[in-house]
Order: C-alpha cells, then sequence, then structure tokens
C-alpha cells in the first residue's frame, strides 16, 4: 500500500495529464456541439503538451538559460544544473501546431454554420438526410 | 454514444497508466531523458552557437528544420482560413449602417442602394454602440507598448524567454486589440489584406531563404555557419545571427498569420463587420 | 518549487477543462477554456519551462480564446449539452 | 547537386508553395507554371535519389548540419526511395490533370489551392524522408492541413465531413506525438536509429509496449484502418476532384509507409514480429477491413463512394500483408503502396474527367458514357483490371507476394478475404462498366440539359495525357514487376525478416 500511494504521488503530473487527456478524448468523442468538440481537441493537446513538459522536468535544476556574465569570465556549466530543453522545443513547435489545427476547425465551423444555420451535429445530419 | 465514449476514454486511459508505471520517476536527473541527449545541448551550447537561452538555441538551430515546418504549418492555417471562408464580394449585401459624424444620427441604407459620396458619414457596424472613452484611449496608449515589448521579445530571445513566435503572436495581438477596440476596417486600414497575406508568406520565405543560402554556399540546409563568409565573422557567431534571421522571419510570418486568421474568422470572410 | 501551489494549480486545471466541457454556453465554454490554458502556463513556468509558458500565455489564453470567441460571436451561443 | 538532393526534394516545392500564394496576389497565371516546375524538381531530384540509392545504399543528410541525434537528419534506403518517387511522380502527373477541373470547381480560390496542394506534396514528401520521429510529426500536421482545408472546398456536405476527418487526424496525430513523447522518455532520443539502438534492453518495459500501441493506433487513425476508417468515405467523395485524387492514392499510403518504417527502423521487426504477439489479432483485423471495406462498397450507388470503400479494403491489403510477419508478405505489403497508389490515382482521375463534362458521378449518370468519353472509360476498364488483379496489370503482382505471404504464415483466413475482396471487385467494376456500354444514354428522364450531347464528348487533352500515362504505367510496373522486386525492395526489407 504504500508502495502504491509513493507511486501515486511521486508521479501526479502523469496522472494529471490522463485525466486531463480523457476528459478531452470524451468530449470529442461524445459531445454534439461542433466547437464544444474543438474545445475538447485542444484540451487534449494541451494535455499531450503538459506531458511532455514534465518529462523535461529536472530535480534541483533552474531554468534552461545559461548565466553569462558580460566579464568575458566563463561559467563551468554542469548538465545537472539545468533543466532538459529538449522537451520544451518540441512543445512550442506543437503549440503552433494546436493553434494552427484550432483556427482551421473554427473556419470549417464557421461554414458549416452558414449553411446550416446550427452546430448542432445531430440537426445537421437531420437537415442533409431530408434533401 | 455517450458509453461508447466513455469507454474509448477509460480504456486509452488504463492503456496510458499501465505504460506510466514503469517510467522514471519524475524530475529525475538521471532520467534517460535527461542524460542522454539534453547534456550536449546544455553543455556545448554556448560554444557551439555562442546562444545562452538554450531553447532558442535548439528551437531555430539544433532542430532549425522543426521550426521551419512550424512556421510553414501556421501558414497554412492562415491559407486554409483565407480559402475557406474568404468570399469575394463586390457590391456589400444587406442593409448597412452609416453615422453621420456631425449630429450622430444614424442613417440605414437598403440594399442595392447608395449613399451619396460624403465625408461626413462613416460606415458602422450592425452592433454599433457610442465608442467607449475609457476603452478608446487605454488602447490608444497601450498599442504602442504592445508593439514595443514584442520587438524587444523577439530581439532578445537570446538572452531571455521569448523569440520569433511569441513575439510575433504579441505583435499579432496588438493589431487584433485594435480590431476588438475600434472596429475591423480601422485594423485592416492599417495593415491592407493583401500586404498581410504576402508578408505571411514573406516570413517563412525569409526562414527557408536562409536555409537555401546556406545550401548555395555549399554547405548543408539551414547549416548557419555558411553565412560566415557573407557576414564576415567567425562561423560560431554566423550561428548565433542566423537565429536572429529566422527569428525575425518567424515573427513576421506568425503575426501576420495571427492577424489573417482573425480578420477571416471574426467576418465570416466578408472584411466589412468585425467583433 | 512548492507543491502545495502546484498541487491547488493542477486542481484548478482539471476544474476548468471539466467547467469548459460541460457549461451550456459556448461563450463560457470559451472564457473557460482561456481560464484553463492560463491555469496550464502557471503550471508549466512552475516546472521551469519559461519559453512554452510564455508561448501558452500568449497563444493559448490570447490568441486562441480571442479566435474561440470571435467564432462563437459569429456564430451562436446555444449549445445543447 | 546530387549531394543535395534530399534536401531539395522538399525545399524546392515548400518555398514555390511560397512564392505561389504571394504570386496569387499579384497574377494568377502564374501560380500553376510555378506548381508545375516545382513538382518537377521533386520527381527529378527524387528518381534522382532513387537511382543514387539503388548504386550507393542509403543516404543520410544532416540538415543543419548537426550530427544525428542532435540535429535531424534523413535517412534515404530503398524503400523510402521509392516511396518518394512514387509520391512525386503521382503528385506531378495529377497537378498536370488537374488545372482544368480546379479552374472549373474553384474559379475564383485557384492561387491558394496550388499553394495548399503544393504544401501538401511537400509535407508527404518529408514525412517519407525524414528519420526523426517528432519531425515526422510536424509534417503529419502540414499535410494534415492542407488536405482538410482542399478537401473542404467541395459541396453539399463536404465541410462537415472535413471536420470529422479533422477531429479523427488530431487524435491519431495526438497519439502519434504522445507514443514519440513515451519512446523519448524511456531512451532520451527522438531519432528512429538513435531510438532503436537504445531499446533492445527495453523491450520488456510496459512504456515502450505502450508507445508501440499507442503510435500504432495513432497511425491506423490516419490510414483509415477498420474500426477507425469512418472518416475516410465522406471526407474523399464529397472533396473537389483535384483534391481528392491527390489525397485518396497518397496519403493513406504514405501513411502506411510509417507504419512499416515504425516496424523496420524504430521498433525493430525482431521486437514487432517476435517479443510481441500481435501479429495474429492484426492480419484478422485486416481481414475484417476487408471484409467490410468489400461489402460496403457493394452497397454503394456512386462511382466515387465506391472507390473510396475500395481504399478502405486496400488499406486492410497493405496492413495485413505488412504483418503477416514475412518477406512475401512484406513484399507484397510494399510493391502495393506503389501499385495501389497507381491505381488509385487512375481510378479518381477518371472520376474527376467525368465529374468535369457530367457534373455527377452516381450510376445513374454513367448511363451510355462509353460512347461519349470512350478514353476515359478505356482508363477506367485498365483500373478495374490492375484492382481485380488481372495478370498484366500490376495489381496481380502485388497480390500473388501478398496471398503467397498468407499462405507460408499459415493465414488461410487473409489469403481467403483477398480472394473474396477480387471477386467483389469483378462484381462492382462489371456492374460500373455493364452500366456505361450497354444502357443506352438517356436523354428523355431528365439530366436537365434538354439538348442532346454530342456523340463524343471527351475530357480535354490535358486531362486525358495524364490519365493515359497513368494506366500505361499500371501496365509497365506490372511487366517490370520483377526487376522493381529484385533490385530495390530486396533490398528495403531488412534480412531478420525471412
Amino acid at each position: 500500500m504504500g508502495d502504491l500511494i509513493q507511486i501515486v504521488v511521486a508521479k501526479y503530473n502523469y496522472w494529471i495529464y490522463i485525466t486531463l487527456m480523457m476528459i478531452g478524448l470524451y468530449a470529442m468523442i461524445v459531445k454534439n456541439n461542433l466547437v464544444k468538440k474543438i474545445v475538447g481537441m485542444n484540451i487534449f493537446q494541451t494535455a499531450i503538451i503538459l506531458f511532455y513538459v514534465s518529462t523535461g522536468a529536472k530535480r534541483g535544476a533552474t531554468i534552461p538559460i545559461l548565466e553569462h556574465g558580460h566579464d568575458g569570465h566563463a561559467h563551468v556549466i554542469h548538465a545537472a544544473d539545468y533543466i532538459n530543453p529538449l522537451p520544451h522545443v518540441l512543445m512550442l513547435t506543437a503549440i503552433v501546431v494546436s493553434v494552427a489545427t484550432l483556427g482551421v476547425a473554427l473556419a470549417l465551423a464557421i461554414r458549416i454554420y452558414n449553411r446550416h444555420n446550427t452546430l448542432e451535429e445531430d440537426e445537421i445530419l437531420a437537415q442533409i438526410r431530408e434533401k | 454514444m455517450k458509453i461508447l465514449g466513455l469507454i474509448i476514454a477509460l480504456s486509452t486511459g488504463v492503456l496510458l497508466i499501465c505504460a506510466t508505471v514503469d517510467f522514471p520517476g519524475w524530475a529525475d536527473p538521471a532520467s534517460p531523458a535527461s542524460t542522454h541527449l539534453s547534456p550536449h545541448f546544455i553543455e556545448k551550447t554556448m560554444e557551439e552557437t555562442s546562444v545562452p537561452n538554450i531553447v532558442t538555441a535548439v528551437l531555430a538551430d539544433y532542430r532549425g528544420y522543426d521550426t521551419m515546418y512550424e512556421t510553414a504549418v501556421i501558414f497554412t492555417a492562415g491559407l486554409a482560413c483565407f480559402i475557406l471562408l474568404r468570399i469575394f464580394v463586390r457590391e456589400e449585401p444587406g442593409d448597412r449602417l452609416y453615422r453621420h459624424v456631425l449630429t450622430g444620427v444614424t442613417v440605414r441604407v437598403k440594399e442595392g442602394a447608395k449613399l451619396p459620396p460624403s465625408e461626413d458619414f462613416e460606415r458602422i457596424d450592425a452592433t454599433w454602440t457610442p465608442p467607449d472613452l475609457i476603452i478608446k484611449t487605454i488602447c490608444r496608449f497601450l498599442i504602442p507598448f504592445i508593439q514595443l515589448f514584442a520587438l524587444y521579445v523577439i530581439a532578445h530571445g537570446h538572452h531571455s524567454p521569448g523569440g520569433g513566435f511569441q513575439g510575433g503572436v504579441i505583435l499579432g495581438a496588438s493589431i487584433i486589440l485594435l480590431a476588438i477596440s475600434q472596429d475591423l476596417r480601422t485594423s485592416v486600414r492599417r495593415l491592407r489584406e493583401k500586404l498581410d497575406a504576402v508578408l505571411c508568406a514573406v516570413g517563412v520565405i525569409i526562414y527557408a531563404g536562409t536555409g537555401a543560402l546556406c545550401l548555395l554556399l555549399g554547405l548543408n540546409f539551414l547549416d548557419y555557419s555558411a553565412l560566415a563568409s557573407v557576414l564576415h565573422c567567425d562561423p560560431v557567431t554566423a550561428r548565433s545571427h542566423g537565429i536572429l534571421i529566422v527569428e525575425i522571419g518567424v515573427g513576421i510570418a506568425v503575426m501576420c498569420t495571427m492577424i489573417w486568421i482573425y480578420n477571416n474568422v471574426s467576418s465570416t470572410g466578408k472584411y466589412d463587420e468585425g467583433l | 518549487m512548492i507543491w502545495q501551489l502546484d498541487l491547488a494549480i493542477l486542481t484548478l486545471v482539471v476544474m476548468a477543462g471539466i467547467g469548459a466541457i460541460t457549461v451550456k454556453d459556448l461563450l463560457g465554454a470559451a472564457i473557460m477554456f482561456g481560464a484553463y490554458s492560463f491555469m496550464m502556463c502557471l503550471l508549466w513556468s512552475i516546472m521551469g519551462a519559461v519559453d512554452v509558458s510564455f508561448t501558452e500565455a500568449s497563444v493559448g489564453a490570447g490568441v486562441s480564446t480571442v479566435f474561440f470567441v470571435a467564432a462563437v460571436f459569429r456564430t451562436t451561443r446555444r449549445t445543447k449539452d | 547537386m546530387s549531394q543535395q538532393y534530399p534536401a531539395l526534394l522538399v525545399i524546392v516545392p515548400l518555398l514555390s508553395a511560397l512564392v505561389i500564394s504571394a504570386a496569387g496576389w499579384i497574377n494568377k497565371r502564374l501560380c500553376f507554371p510555378i506548381a508545375v516546375a516545382a513538382l518537377g524538381v521533386a520527381a527529378y531530384s527524387s528518381i534522382g535519389l532513387l537511382l543514387r540509392v539503388m548504386e550507393e545504399g542509403a543516404i543520410v543528410y544532416r540538415l543543419g548540419g548537426w550530427d544525428p541525434p542532435m540535429g535531424i537528419a534523413y535517412y534515404v534506403d530503398h524503400l523510402n526511395g521509392l516511396v518518394l518517387a512514387v509520391v512525386s511522380v503521382v503528385a506531378f502527373l495529377n497537378l498536370i490533370a488537374s488545372k482544368k477541373s480546379i479552374e472549373q470547381e474553384l474559379p475564383d480560390k485557384t492561387a491558394p489551392f496550388y499553394a495548399l496542394y503544393v504544401l501538401q506534396v511537400t509535407g508527404l514528401l518529408g514525412i517519407v524522408a525524414t528519420g526523426d520521429a517528432f519531425n515526422l510529426y510536424v509534417l503529419l500536421e502540414i499535410t494534415a492541413l492542407s488536405g482538410y482545408a482542399m478537401l473542404a472546398m467541395g459541396k453539399d456536405r463536404a465541410q462537415l465531413s472535413t471536420l470529422n476527418y479533422l477531429y479523427m487526424g488530431t487524435i491519431g496525430a495526438c497519439f502519434y506525438l504522445l507514443g514519440v513523447g513515451y519512446l523519448y522518455i524511456v531512451t532520451g532520443s527522438l531519432n528512429m536509429v538513435d531510438i532503436a539502438n537504445i531499446l533492445p534492453p527495453l523491450y520488456e518495459s510496459k512504456a515502450v509496449l505502450g508507445a508501440f500501441i499507442i503510435c500504432l493506433v495513432g497511425v491506423w487513425v490516419k490510414m483509415a484502418f477498420f474500426p477507425l476508417h469512418a472518416w475516410l468515405p465522406n471526407a474523399y467523395t464529397h472533396g473537389p476532384s483535384a483534391a481528392s485524387s491527390l489525397i485518396a492514392p497518397l496519403v493513406t499510403k504514405v501513411m502506411i509507409y510509417v507504419m512499416i518504417r515504425l516496424i523496420f527502423t524504430v521498433f525493430t521487426p525482431e521486437f514487432a514480429f517476435n517479443i510481441l504477439a500481435v501479429s495474429k489479432p492484426i492480419v484478422w483485423l485486416a481481414v475484417a477491413a476487408i471484409f467490410m471495406g468489400a461489402i460496403l462498397a457493394l452497397a454503394e450507388r456512386n462511382l466515387k463512394k465506391m472507390l473510396t470503400y475500395i481504399i478502405v479494403a486496400e488499406v486492410g491489403y497493405m496492413v495485413g500483408g505488412a504483418w503477416l510477419g514475412n518477406r512475401a508478405g512484406m513484399t507484397g505489403a510494399i510493391l502495393h503502396i506503389v501499385n495501389d497508389a497507381l491505381m488509385t490515382l487512375c481510378a479518381f482521375l477518371v472520376v474527376s474527367n467525368i465529374a468535369y463534362k457530367l457534373k455527377g458521378y452516381a450510376f445513374d449518370d454513367l448511363k451510355g458514357l462509353v460512347r461519349k468519353m470512350p478514353f476515359t472509360m478505356g482508363a477506367l476498364v485498365i483500373a478495374a483490371l490492375s484492382i481485380i488483379g488481372v495478370p498484366p496489370t500490376c495489381g496481380f503482382f502485388s497480390k500473388w507476394f501478398l496471398i503467397s505471404g498468407a499462405i507460408q504464415a499459415g493465414q488461410y483466413a487473409f489469403m481467403v478475404a483477398l480472394l473474396f475482396s477480387s471477386l467483389v471487385n469483378v462484381v462492382l467494376f462489371f456492374r460500373v462498366i455493364e452500366i456505361c456500354f450497354y444502357e443506352p444514354f438517356s436523354n428523355d428522364h431528365g439530366h436537365g440539359h434538354g439538348h442532346h450531347p454530342e456523340p463524343m464528348a471527351e475530357a480535354p487533352l490535358t486531362m486525358l495525357v495524364p490519365l493515359f500515362i497513368v494506366a500505361a504505367g499500371l501496365i509497365l510496373v506490372g511487366l517490370y514487376t520483377g526487376d522493381i522486386v529484385n533490385n530495390i525492395i530486396e533490398f528495403a526489407i531488412p534480412k531478420s525478416i525471412v
């Protein structure tokens, strides 16, 4: 039992990311409203970004910007002193991708609204079937 | 559908939880992620690129190829919103509202009818409210400072958090703020649609073109040290300058794309009435 | 790192996420999503990912929310779920 | 210059996509020549690259001049050399063929459409060439976003089905990203070859298993493998013909390439086929995919939609063939990537020719078409023979390899599914061709034209010539199958698969 609690506590960031991912996935599958699905999609993507950022964290380290004096005096750099920068780089890209996807999805939703005058998927499908 | 969704979400969650059990501990300095590649980046960045912000160096140099496509993704999104939403209308459809500036009288012009050309009338949105003095003044004060800060973020990305992307978004946001606080026509008058769209492409071309220039100078694509012969400096400094050039390209591309997407989404592609 | 703060923000993130998908008003959902993004950005800056949280503050909490609000303004606030 | 082929292949289309979008604001007529030139250069350098790979073996191109685990590198070996050549040639031919139909369907948005088209091709080529797992994700998103925008330009319910595609595509890409993250956390690397070197001691780890499953599911969503296929038929049917005839032949095939690349390079065949006991269930899923695709295709009364269900079945062929775990099956799967790209292109070009002239491709619209468009129908017959798998055409040979692989592996259900699907394809195409050949063109029951059409109203020459080249290609690839298999595919498959 103690072990289990330790695992749960030691990796709580990962549990939160899984929870958020499940929320997002659930919203994308179940919700009927197109914009709600887009919100779910964004939560889903952000959860994955949270996961990556968590992998980069390092105990006892500082942000990945090197100290640099202007006195020309070179510091000795230890890898253990700085947080892993690679996941941050990847996630900058992922954030950009998520906002790009958001823009396209909203544009599509507006097109659909202009045609069908509703954002509910079942109502749109009913309109299509009537034709 | 609800139950199916719940089952899918939960089974994904269970799969992920099972896989997570075998992970190295959270924030463990001895985990593979922290010991395989990242020590090289942390220890060598300064001597190889002379950029203190490791994230900027990795983003624009070691993995600069990713970032070029990241900019291309943003550009694609702008183009996608444009092609999806933009409607080119010669005659403005529907009734329009005009306001007589001197008297404050609002005139509704029926579809197809035209107002005599006059300086006294200004076009207003259907949901127009009298301009709020506080909002207008504060935005007028804020926008230059926001833009100044954005330029600082782009230029100072080597030494502090930030860079082309963040700065570009802030620049774009300042124009979007103008569009929200006044109206879309004011902001479009500042940055015409055509110029905006061309600048989007130009931003990415600056990035990819810098890479192609390196290729023409005889080294691999995006190997900024090739720029040393053009910039008259040593290869390491050339890398630092190369990063600055591409960050400026990213900034331009992102700023214009954000404005482009906003303009198209907020006016459903008609470019007449914004938020 | 202050774990109490961390835990509080994690709870808020989950609450904002659930709120964003359950509230029966799309404008509300957009604002909730903005709050969610901002909490996320705080979380990342706690973890030392300053560049990522800077981006998320400007993109997720800023521009994304504006896009959402613009889209909701141009369509409808009504939603059945 | 040939040292720089891997970079040119991707950079020239990217730069010209940007130039096209800027030039569109100045003069729309500049766009098409730029696009043709860009894709021509891409096709030229991809074929040059393939020839170089055949002479010298795998090529590594270091982008940014950094050595692979630090920076991003392109690895071009026999497998992706072949796929690169197919992608660039298909995109080039389709671009020429679809000029008229783009101008007809989207008269005021040709410039951004060409830009998106070229961006899509850039993304596909990049996916195939890259040796970096994360870079693949970024390129996947370029492909996806440009694809959504192009497909959504169609009529009727195109936007709704594209939005569904967007949801599914995002889920797929995010799952892939998550899988890469899991690999990253246990190996610390993003380079495919580097990951493969670090993985062997970790094969027992649950995290690697999780990463494998998540990546695979993500890629399956993207390629519309059976239980996850629901987005594909509607999205592809309602898109503009130029977009669907680019996306339908290429995107699913490139995703199958990604799956094979994951098996070969990242997780190694040893892990995928021997350590995990998942081959059997996946082949059963493929069997289900083939049966479902075939049966759903039978129920359709619309040529284009019928073809999209055939794509679902073909995806089943390739996934099943790859997971048979033996050399013959893998050869069949890789050969089928080439063949199916050409076959689908041929069939979709026929559809776009019909759409250009008739404005509809439901079965009722096709009556007596052979008299009206004899050349197009001739190409359709060749495509049909190839999809069915009749000897001189290429479809026969990949099916032959797949069936012999199934017999070797003892997966008789897969063999039965292949034969069943061939039979269904016979019925499907016989029905189409019967309608076109024998039912007279009835003018009196309302096509809304009012006047009697000319006896022959063939599509313009720019649409016909690429179609003939593809149709001839189907037969030529069939005749030279032996050479392709012995000189390229033989070296593409790792020695450990027997």
